[in-house]
């Protein structure tokens, strides 16, 4: 099922929540809306669930305008953040509402109801709580409800609201996985709402990046990250560190840093710098010359991440894959790989299109 | 959500038919007296004093309320004891007991021949029905349950954390009281102050028997409104109502205001 | 849902609810007597031998109503609309005041003889045992230390009553006039430490409740009180003058007329003049205007001078409009500052 | 429960113990021993004329009067109070908190007041009396008065009772039945009703028990005819006046019975909720 998306506005008194949002998902797509709290995501999303309703602008699903369709009627499966489940009702009761409350010449009989139920706890994988409240399983468990509920009503899109923010890390990643193989077995077009830049660029074909009502950038994972639209996509994805510098002729500078000026196409001016943590390698240095010194290390699998501070400044790097190891207080050196830099034109939200994708190796 | 035009048509009607034409007619019956007739009928020195009497009295029973039903709440929220169930039943009774019985028990209790009247007298030698002592016990009786009722969901939600994080950071038990437990309570108390002022303002039934009813001392606004209506003048007995619904409605406006910067505050 | 329609369900419901009640009323015709406080048990039994005496002559048996309560309010309950065929108040001016608003012919106070009135009353003290304080007169009540009983004058029509007696015999003091009446009654209004909204207020508060050393009450109330409250401990006093009260009788007219009920309550009015009607009147210590019926109740009503509202204070209207309206002369005794 | 196993929170026991003495005694004073001494004036001469008293003719129809009062007010707050608590927690609307407010206003205006504002409309005096004594319409010194007065001194009690718990429950449960394809309707009975259905039970009693003790606002509007228009507090107050004290404390013990037990299924009630509640926390 397609979902057009345009023009849509939204205003909460004076308060801006979507501004001029147009987006086309494609059958089968599994896009993600990423963004901060405040962003619009949500109401986006209930606005597609028909929860809330557009001031200007237009939605299609499937090639219909839906302004008109109320929630009830438009078969919209939706996965609520703290899942509200129906804490009066077993969990097969839950499950099976969607088919009970319609209208009766196209309600299935009970014994068919019960067999969808059963089918559907058994593809979430939890056919043994049918009977059980609530109240009475796990957070995961709960999260299987929701999902279960959602696609009773057999949804051609289906939203997913910060599903899995109340799972704990580790039951996490599992359902993350799980429910995109879900989403491939079943063919239908998914939505994930979700602040959690790592969970986006897991699970969706195409993520959406929004800030403050607007769609910063559209892409999919590697895109964003390979070429982020502009400062706000640069900072929320991919755990960049921000950096002031200045570009003269053609070089570009760290501000206040000990870092080697690198060659940067571009008008020279301030400018706003952005690095990755694995772009940043970090060499032990005989010499207490270079100014930076080891404030943290800590070992993990791929390489190891060590924290370097400058006066007050401190950057995330990973130690080169050659170095020896280092420990706190010691003396060391900066290397930048890649950073993507925009120029400042004073307006900071302002899009500075001149970018710089700078390789020094 | 659906139904909103269902649930509003049905809360207008029902709030047209049942309280806003009838408040109308409130609002306009004084007018036929004109404008300074209505001051005139306002101003006369006994209708001042009975507002003063109201007003006063409505006032010190739900301040006295205050401590009472803080008490009452703190007690049954807080500790177990046999009769507990009982007693939170009993804060109630004042909502059930219609108020014209609840007013002849407590005068038959209080007169200086009752059960607690004489023993009061011979101790103090103060006299409590019919006087304007008599008319805050009994104001007393129909303010407590709002303030006990509107304090308690708030004490029970009251988070112990709180107290425990007041207590390993050094407080005695009296300064977490004082310091942690009341600022909460706060906007709960204004808003049970409120209600029951509110209710204790125009109370007619459990009064008029304690009171004495004199005039200039112990004469409250809503017998003032039946001496009106006696005299077949409908008009002053209307300005009357309408004045004292302004008055107790300002003075529940500016509570409201006061607890809501409170709330604020808080968040 | 307008208003049209919740009325009519509500009438719809009243008169289901009605029918439910008392099926008599259905049948036979109904008359609603609304009257004051201390006629409640005189009309009990004259209402029943009433309906023996309308059905003996033929007539279906008529179920009767009552209301009581403060004599202005009931007269007020009539003009907002309370179905009464007759009322049967504590003074001519309640009447009065439902004949202005045109549900009574102005004239009614000469329907029937009398004035109007089948039964007289006057007002009495009600003293602890062995009168204690030695109160005989009206002067007596303004002694040091006496506390008295009243109800309000705004809202009870024996009040007024009251009122009227002692400023009656102020007026008949050596030296006496509007200005040491009126100095007198603020005075005895200071001694007074209770006002009821009524009579059977006021009773209660002297009786039950132990408040003050005398309640002036009307004469059948207090005779009331005493065969009431044997163990109370209670005597009257008559004082050598006090008011002839006039409680009135009347048709209202609007309301027979839309009813049909006419025949029924004059015959029903008229019955208080009867033989019955006077016996039973005296009996519950109402004085009868029958001079047999007087004679026959015996030591029951001790003969003391009884000066009228006409003579005395020029009638009902002058008497309300000096005394008790807004800003009257008792609204000036309650003036702060005195 | 968990008071007992925190005692950093908790107090020492010759606190709670004065704390809850000085609170017995106080509830005592002022609620306990009034039920005495209705109890105590209705019993002074035994049961046998206190009972005499219920049972005789107009006190019954007093009751019946009442209960059918009761039978038409109380489900008009109820419809009344559950319709607005549904739009205030469920819904957005501008002027909300004005409505909030209107719904209260009752709260705060004095019982004289509220049968005089009938008196006012419906009287024969009123704005409406002559069109509905030309159309032969009593309302005032009637049921309907009486009903309306009624309801009007009740009004606030289920929506109070509802709007805050309603509030805190939220939306999102409604919301997903709604995406899930449910009417309004089913939403409310499916969804919504069950888990306020106790909290509605109690405003409902409350309600009921206000409506059957409503003293001042009734007794402005009813004619004050015996047999036809006294509700049992107009009765309580008709037979004190009439010095039949054990018939009017008796009739008074009654319906304290009546609230007092309206109070004990209410209290119960919560009991059971806690328990459901804890069960499944």
């Amino acid at each position: 099922m397609t979902v057009e998306i345009e023009g849509v506005m939204r205003h909460f008194g004076t308060a801006v929540a979507l501004d001029s949002i147009s987006l086309t998902l494609q059958q089968g797509e599994f896009a993600a809306l990423l963004g901060p709290s405040g962003s619009g995501k949500t109401t986006l999303l209930r606005i597609l669930a028909g929860l809330d309703f557009p001031d200007a602008g237009s939605v299609r699903i499937a090639g219909t305008d839906v302004a008109a369709v109320p929630a009830r009627l438009r078969g919209v499966g939706v996965v609520f953040q703290h899942y509200a489940l129906f804490r009066h009702m077993t969990v097969a009761e839950n499950v099976a509402f969607g088919l009970r409350v319609r209208p009766r010449r196209h309600r299935p009989d009970n014994a068919e109801i019960d067999r969808r139920v059963q089918r559907l706890l058994e593809l979430v994988q939890i056919p043994e709580l049918a009977a059980r409240y609530p109240q009475q399983v796990s957070g995961g468990q709960r999260q299987r409800v929701a999902l279960a509920r959602a696609l009773a009503i057999e949804p051609q899109l289906l939203l997913l609201d910060e599903p899995f923010g109340a799972l704990d890390a580790l039951v996490r990643k599992d359902v993350r996985r799980w429910v995109r193989s879900l989403h491939d077995q079943l063919g239908i077009t998914s939505i994930l709402v979700t602040h959690d830049q790592e969970e986006a660029m897991e699970m969706a074909d195409r993520v959406v990046v929004m800030d403050r009502g607007r769609i910063q950038q559209i892409g999919t994972p590697r895109a964003l990250l390979d070429a982020p639209a502009n400062p706000f996509v640069a900072g929320f994805v991919g755990d960049a560190t921000r950096l002031e510098g200045q570009i003269r002729d053609g070089r570009l500078h760290f501000d206040g840093l000990p870092i080697d000026p690198i060659a940067a196409p571009g008008a020279d001016g301030p400018v706003a710098i952005f690095v990755r943590r694995s772009d940043v390698v970090i060499e032990r240095s005989g010499a207490a010359s270079e100014g930076f010194h080891v404030a943290l290390v800590r070992p993990s699998n791929d390489a190891t991440h060590v924290v370097i501070r400058h006066g007050a400044i401190m950057l995330d790097g990973v130690l080169a894959e050659t170095a020896a190891a280092v420990k706190r207080g010691d003396q060391c050196r900066v290397r930048i790989r890649r950073c993507a830099v925009f120029g400042a034109t004073g307006d900071i939200i302002a899009v500075e299109r001149a970018r710089a994708l700078v390789d020094r190796d | 959500m659906p139904g909103l035009g269902v649930s509003l048509g049905i809360t207008a009607g029902w709030l047209t038919v049942i309280v806003l034409i009838p408040l109308a007619t409130l609002a306009l019956r004084p007018w036929e007296l004109g404008f300074a007739g209505v001051v005139g009928a306002l101003l006369e020195p006994r209708v001042l004093a009975a507002f003063r009497i109201s007003f006063g009295g409505a006032i010190i029973a739900a301040l006295v309320s205050i401590p009472i039903g803080i008490l009452f709440a703190w007690v049954i929220t807080r500790y177990r004891f046999p009769g507990r169930r009982a007693m939170d039943a009993l804060l109630d009774l004042p909502f059930a007991l219609p108020t014209a019985v609840a007013g002849l028990a407590l005068t038959a209790l209080f007169a200086p021949n009752g059960w607690l009247g004489a023993p009061i007298e011979q101790l103090t030698g103060w006299k409590v029905a019919y006087t304007p002592a008599g008319i805050v016990v009994a104001l007393i009786y129909v303010a407590l349950p709002f303030v006990v009722r509107t304090v308690e969901p708030v004490l029970r939600d009251l988070s112990l954390d709180a107290e425990e994080a007041a207590a390993t950071l050094g407080a005695t038990r009296l300064q977490t009281i004082r310091r942690v437990v009341m600022p909460t309570l706060l906007p709960a108390t204004i808003t049970g102050f409120a209600l029951g002022f509110a209710r204790a303002v125009g109370e007619y039934g459990s009064v008029i028997f304690i009171a004495g009813n004199m005039p200039m001392v112990s004469e409250i606004a809503p017998l003032l409104i039946v001496v009106k209506l006696e005299q077949f003048d409908y008009a002053a007995a209307a300005a009357i109502g309408l004045a004292m619904l302004l008055l107790s409605f300002m003075i529940l406006l500016l509570l409201n205001m006061w607890q809501r910067r409170l709330r604020r505050g808080h968040e | 849902m307008s208003i049209t329609t919740l009325s009519r369900r509500g009438l719809f419901a009243a008169s289901a609810s009605l029918a439910a009640f008392s099926a008599r009323a259905q049948q036979a015709p109904t008359l609603l007597n609304v009257s004051y406080d201390p006629t409640r048990e005189f009309y009990r039994e004259f209402n029943t031998t009433f309906a023996s005496f309308w059905a003996g002559r033929g007539n279906p048996r008529p179920g009767i109503n009552t209301s009581h309560g403060g004599s202005g309010r009931q007269a007020r309950s009539v003009i907002d609309g309370l179905a009464a065929d007759v009322v049967t108040l504590a003074l001519a001016y309640d009447i009065d005041a439902i004949a202005e608003r045109g549900l009574i012919a102005r004239d009614w106070q000469k329907r029937l003889p009398q004035n109007s009135s089948p039964y007289t009353s006057t007002i009495v003290f009600l003293v602890r045992r062995g009168n204690p304080k030695g109160l005989r007169d009206w002067g007596d009540l303004l002694k040091q230390g006496v506390s008295i009983i009243t109800p309000n004058p705004k809202t009870s029509g024996g009040a007024r009553w009251n009122y009227l007696a002692f400023w009656a015999w102020a007026l008949r003091q050596p030296g006496g006039g509007a200005a040491t009446a009126e100095a007198a009654t603020a005075q005895l209004f200071r001694q007074v430490p209770v006002l009821d909204t009524g009579a059977r207020g006021s009773t209660t508060t002297f009786v039950q409740r132990g408040q003050g050393d005398v309640l002036l009450a009307w004469e059948n109330e207090a005779h009331l009180a005493l065969q009431e409250f044997p163990q109370a401990g209670l005597e009257i006093v008559y004082p050598p003058l006090s008011i002839l009260a006039e409680p009135p009788v009347t048709v209202v007219d609007q309301n027979v007329d839309r009813r049909g009920t006419r025949a029924l309550a004059e015959a029903y009015l008229t019955h208080l003049y009867s033989e019955d009607g006077q016996r039973i009147a005296a009996k519950h210590f109402y004085r009868p205007r029958d001079t047999a019926a007087l004679r026959a109740a015996g030591e029951r009503f001790p003969a003391i001078q009884l000066v009228t509202i006409d003579d005395a204070f020029d009638g009902w209207a002058t008497a309300q409009r000096l005394h008790f309206n807004d800003g009257g002369i008792f609204d000036r005794i309650y003036r702060p500052g005195r | 429960m968990t008071t007992a196993i925190r005692p950093a929170a908790s107090d020492s026991w010759p606190v709670r113990w004065v704390l809850i003495v000085f609170a017995a005694v106080l509830a005592t004073i002022l609620f306990l021993l009034p039920l005495a001494a209705i109890v105590a004036e209705a019993l002074r001469r035994g049961w046998e004329p206190a009972l005499a008293a219920i049972v005789e003719e107009d006190s019954l129809s007093a009751m019946r009067l009442t209960l059918l009062v009761a039978a038409i007010a109380v489900p008009v707050n109820t419809i009344g109070g559950i319709a607005a608590a549904w739009a205030i927690a469920k819904c957005d609307f501008v002027g909300k908190r004005l409505l909030t407010t209107l719904i209260e206003l009752p709260f705060s205006v004095s019982p004289v007041i509220s049968g005089l504002v009938y008196v006012l409309l419906f009287g024969a005096q009123g704005y409406l009396g002559p069109w509905l004594q030309s159309h032969d319409i009593q309302i005032i010194f009637a049921l309907p008065g009486l009903v309306l007065a009624t309801i009007f001194v009740t009004f606030p009690f289920v929506a109070r009772t509802l709007i805050p718990l309603m509030q805190e429950q939220g939306r999102d449960e409604e919301e997903a039945a709604v995406t899930l394809g449910a009417t309004g309707w089913q939403t409310f009975r499916r969804v919504t009703l069950p888990n306020i259905k106790w909290a509605l039970l109690a405003g409902i009693l409350l309600c009921n028990a206000r409506a059957m003790g409503e003293f001042g606002a009734v007794s402005v509007v009813s004619g004050h005819i015996r047999g036809q228009t006294n509700t049992m507090p107009l009765h309580i107050e008709i037979l004190y006046n009439e010095y039949m004290f054990v018939g009017a404390f008796a009739v008074a013990a009654l319906l304290a019975l009546l609230g007092l037990l309206t109070l004990a299924i209410k209290t119960l009630l919560e009991t059971l909720t806690d328990r459901r509640m804890g069960a499944h926390a």
